[in-house]
């Protein structure tokens, strides 16, 4: 039932992490990587194509396990994997919309799993201009509407971390306004949110942190150190 | 609990929306039954010996099919990273999505069961120990092949990896269901197999939804 | 051709019909019955089973028609998009399923007296059950999709593919020997010849006559019944999108 | 009586010939009803339907 | 040409870099024919009795379960948009793709169909006529499979649904195949069985590459 | 063979359609639709999100029926859909890359299919940046390395006619400007290109189709004119 009024406290939060590394298919994507973001305040990840934007916001998220340092919300260590889940919203580059369903049921359905109230689906599909659409099946939508469905979900049950992985994908001019706007709303109440993106339209006043500016690292599940005195 | 009624409903409601869905799965079940009085010669003596089994062993089959694609399609669409992050104990998550896909499919299976069973010569005391059988075996079925369905996620060819992971462990339940039919026939009472069944599920109940959640997890990483 | 992908002129040609071919199933149903159970003489060798022929043959006839008329719609579909003539096969399949059913069931009937065994694995009973499951899938691949008109468009070509077991069921009895009967009519050089009695060929040109008529007749009310359900659908979309949201310039 | 029964067992094939003309009967009937209901729904869904966007219109 | 090649060398090598595939397949065919002396008994004359319908019976249902991602994952990866905008003759892609998929799942299901004979106590001069039935009779099954396979794209659980297209077709096949080790076991000569057989798979060679590439057409519309 | 030579005669070839018109579940998208392209010349796709730009692109490339009007390819009605294929090369939202194949097993593959000379592998890979990715297995790519070398393909096998669909989505600025250059190249070549993109950047001095700009109309396949007569 936290989920209902987390809301209330989301101006006390913040979220940081500290020497994280990580290793994705035998490379080393980043290591030593710090970031640290206090209430209402939004991280822009920047980099070249792989480079470990995504990557890292899925650390973030505590989807992908990382191999050194750790993350700390309001300075307490993550360690729950549930319990943090409990606080994020992470819209990735899959959109995670049930093409059978109409638009309204996709939306309900993320609202009653995250006990968000009934009352907010209208709202989020207002904000994303999907108030026409809604007894559409999703099938029938184009690739950016379907993306401000995802979008949407960000709106129906509050959480104070929003995660986004280039949200302005397949946006309309219109859209990456509405989706500018909920992010500076989200923020004004106390928010945090991590963008991954190319264009930096839609963070005002945000801190920049470069992914990826090292020469990425060969990394087995030993450093040839260890490794050195064991194959002779 | 609300998030396992949640879940339910709305797999339910998406089976209902594509009701040809688990009619498919009747249809498999009966097909791959008819598909042996081709192979083995219509001999109304030789199909009854080994109806019983035939029955199982399709249901099995079918049961595997449909698992295919319990998790599939909300792992590719982005849904399970979704759930996987809902802060919810992920293992209720999957015991609403197990048994939406059990009254999907499996009782849609017991309830055709007999008239199969009547194709292939069954003796009619035979009908309701199978269906019991079913009854009591179809939810390990379920449950069992969730693991695997989980496990196989982000595989090419996940269907056939599945049955090689599952099949195996679909053996006890097979041997014992078919027992309970064989037990009816020959006029010994075959309420020891239905009570094993019973344990099989009461097991198969505490531990998969935990495992399948442990699956789903290293699967979205 | 065009004239007929026109629903309405379609449909002015199938109301019109329709009271002929209604009426027609009428009086051939009332001739044909009590000629083909109770006047007519029991077969020879047959006895009083015969009467299951006249069930038995018109069925198998019109399963056979049905479906050649599903793959020829389904064709003219593909080939020139005609939506009627796809509405035409899609009304036609579930008929012509529970048609099949009844030449099976009807069959294993007559097959218990006659051949002592219900069910027997031979060319013709095997093709015939084919054709039972091609109308089922034709049926299930229908409305398998989220957008229907892949529906329509994957089980014409199902039903195309189909196809090829029309002959194998007609010409299962020449091709393969079997325990089945052989075809009653045989076509030769100077006209129709039948190896049967004039006394049971009339019944059964009468119940034969009855089953198509009827089968007319109930089509012409399923493609009313479907337009009907376009025409809902055209009104409930009418108000769902008048002002959906797409193609309206950005202010 | 003794004729009518005798021709409705059909020389002992009664078992057979009946369930035929019966399932006959029993498919017919069905296909018939089932178009008409059908038909009769979707006519009166209609009728709403216009009536109801004519009220909307006015 | 090339066209055919190209794609055959494609999919060839998809299949040995993922070989855990093809083997799988086999894995599924030995293991559900292993269920039926689990389900009917052991005993030798009732399985020999049946054991060439359920070594064909399992052939079939393995073939079909590797046939349901023949075109999926093309589908879903954009993969078949490309190949229909190639410019080639559909047909002949297609061709390439079947070709593949009999080379790395028909040939290992009749390489391994001796082994399990033996195992469910198959008389040994059945041994050759089941290799050879086999051989005839899986290029019709992958011929066959393919035309359903790409009717069923986009469909959930399109291995269901393909199963109740496909299996059907494939009694013919079945009702033959099976004869022919019947019938080298009573001591008749199996070759019209085995030439109905090959004429099964020139006309399935003749008819399904077209049906599988209009199937394909629609499917990307 | 003709895909070999047909880099000669890009200059001579013009693509239009006119008259357009086509349905997507149940809804005409787009009626009365007029285009041009001239050797050499692009075509920008614009409106919002849902208007019918993809639908666009994809009736173009002869994969999407369409119910009124008709293409025309030098003049000539577009009639035989494998023979239109061959001259064009389609950039579509899925990139149609084999996770299990490396960079360059990838392209070969394509290569081969059209026609084109091995050579050009290369030279694609160097275009796009992909050339240090050269023997990695594709699913170890980011979302804007696989999308970089779905882009590669247009380079492998020339062909007269380019259609994109939001080509821009994940790509870094580099990756942008590269874009930029080739579609630049292409059309110095004599080759055309439409692109469906919210973002104008990759076209210099193209034309500019505004799509569905009208109300969307209520299709399914027969008007209420059609049926007026059926049911009664
Ligand atoms: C389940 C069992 C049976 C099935 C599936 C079956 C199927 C068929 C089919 C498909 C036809 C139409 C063939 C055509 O028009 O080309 C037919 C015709 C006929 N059947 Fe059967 N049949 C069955 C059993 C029987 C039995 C037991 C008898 C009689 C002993 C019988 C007698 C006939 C006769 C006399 C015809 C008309 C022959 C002709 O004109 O071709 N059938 N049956
Ligand atoms: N397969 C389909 N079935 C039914 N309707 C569809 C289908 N695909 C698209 N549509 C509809 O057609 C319209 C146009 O879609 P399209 O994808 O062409 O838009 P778009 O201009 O590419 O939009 P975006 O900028 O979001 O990509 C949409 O409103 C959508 O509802
Ligand atoms: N599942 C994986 N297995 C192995 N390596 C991976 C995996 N996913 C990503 N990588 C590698 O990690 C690196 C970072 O990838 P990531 O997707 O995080 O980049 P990104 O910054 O999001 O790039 P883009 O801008 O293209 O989206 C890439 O170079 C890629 O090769
Ligand atoms: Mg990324
Ligand atoms: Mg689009």
């Amino acid at each position: 039932m936290d989920g209902d009024d987390s809301s209330k406290d989301l101006r006390t939060q913040s979220f940081s992490g500290v020497g994280l590394a990580c290793r994705r298919g035998g490379r080393l994507v980043f290591t030593g990587l710090d970031f640290s973001i206090s209430p209402g305040g939004a991280l822009v990840l920047r980099g070249p194509n792989g480079s470990g934007k995504t990557t890292l916001l899925r650390v973030m998220a505590g989807l992908t396990h990382f191999t050194a340092g750790h993350l700390a919300w309001d300075s307490v260590p993550v360690e729950d994997p549930d319990s943090h889940a409990a606080r994020l919203r992470f819209v990735t580059h899959l959109d995670a919309v049930k093409p059978a369903l109409t638009v309204t049921e996709n939306l309900a359905f993320w609202t009653a799993l995250w006990r968000g109230k009934e009352a907010s689906i209208a709202a989020a599909m207002a904000a994303f201009d999907l108030t026409r659409l809604a007894e559409f099946p999703a099938r029938l939508l184009s690739a950016g509407q379907r993306h401000r469905l995802a979008l949407a979900r960000l709106l129906v049950a509050p959480a104070p971390l929003w995660l986004l992985d280039e949200p302005g994908n397949a946006l309309d001019t219109a859209s990456r306004d509405a989706l500018a706007r909920a992010i500076a709303d989200h923020r004004a109440s106390g928010g945090m949110v991590v963008v991954a993106s190319h264009e930096a339209a839609f963070v005002e006043n945000g801190d920049t942190l470069d992914v990826g500016l090292f020469t990425p690292k060969i990394a087995s599940h030993w450093s040839d150190d260890e490794l050195s005195g064991a194959a002779e | 609990m609300s998030v396992f009624t949640s879940i339910l409903a709305r797999d339910l409601r998406l089976a209902i929306r594509q009701s040809a869905d688990s009619l498919t799965v009747v249809a498999f079940f009966a097909i791959a039954t008819v598909l042996f009085p081709f192979g083995v010669g219509p001999e109304a003596n030789v199909l009854a010996r080994i109806a019983g089994g035939v029955v199982w062993v399709t249901a099995l089959l079918a049961a595997l099919l449909s698992l295919d694609r319990l998790f599939t399609v909300d792992f590719e669409d982005g849904t399970l990273d979704q759930l996987v992050l809902s802060g919810e104990p992920l293992s209720f998550i999957v015991l609403g999505k197990v048994v939406a896909h059990w009254l999907t499919t499996g009782v849609p299976l017991i309830i055709m069961s007999p008239i199969l069973a009547v194709t292939l010569h069954l003796p009619a005391e035979g009908y309701l120990p199978l269906m019991l059988a079913l009854l009591l075996g179809t939810p390990t079925v379920s449950l069992v092949g969730a693991v695997g369905a989980a496990l196989v996620l982000g595989t090419r060819r996940g269907g056939v990896l599945l049955s090689l992971l599952v099949l195996p462990l679909y053996i006890p339940v097979l041997i014992f269901g078919t027992a309970a039919v064989e037990a009816a026939l020959t006029g010994v009472s075959a309420t020891p197999m239905l009570s094993v069944l019973g344990g099989f599920a009461v097991l198969a109940l505490t531990l998969c939804p935990w495992a399948t959640a442990a699956a789903l997890r290293q699967a979205v990483e | 051709m065009h004239r007929f992908a026109n629903p309405t002129q379609f449909m002015r040609i199938a109301n019109a019909i329709y009271p002929w071919v209604a009426g027609l199933a009428v009086i051939l149903f009332v001739v044909g019955l009590p000629i083909a159970l109770v006047t007519s003489p029991p077969d020879y060798q047959q006895g009083q089973t015969v009467r299951i022929m006249y069930i038995h043959v018109s069925s198998a006839w019109l399963m056979m028609m049905i479906y050649g008329i599903v793959a020829g719609g389904s064709a003219a579909f593909l080939i020139w998009r005609h939506p009627m003539a796809n509405l035409v096969a899609k009304a036609s399949a579930p008929m012509g399923a529970i048609f099949t059913g009844l030449a099976l069931i009807t069959g294993m009937l007559w097959g218990q007296p006659m051949w002592g065994t219900f069910w027997v694995w031979d060319a013709r009973l095997t093709s015939t059950l084919i054709l039972f499951f091609l109308y089922l899938g034709y049926i299930a691949l229908n409305d398998a999709f989220e957008d229907s008109e892949r529906g329509d468009r994957a089980a014409a070509i199902l039903a195309l593919v189909g196809s090829v077991n029309l002959p194998i069921i007609h010409f299962s009895v020449e091709w393969w020997n079997t325990l089945h009967q052989p075809s009653i009519m045989k076509l030769s050089g100077d006209g129709v010849k039948s190896s049967v009695d004039g006394a049971i060929l009339l019944p059964l040109f009468l119940m034969m006559g009855a089953f198509t008529m009827y089968y007319l007749a109930v089509l012409v009310l399923r493609l009313r019944s479907e337009l009907l359900a376009a025409k809902i659908r055209n009104a409930r979309m009418s108000q769902v999108a008048v002002d959906a949201a797409v193609g309206q310039p950005a202010e | 009586m003794d004729a009518i029964l005798n021709y409705l067992n059909m020389d002992g094939y009664a078992a057979w010939v009946w369930p035929a003309y019966g399932l006959a009967t029993v498919a017919l009937v069905g296909i018939l009803v089932q178009t008409r209901r059908t038909l009769k729904t979707r006519e009166r869904e209609f009728e709403t339907l216009k009536s109801s966007r004519r009220g909307g219109q006015a």
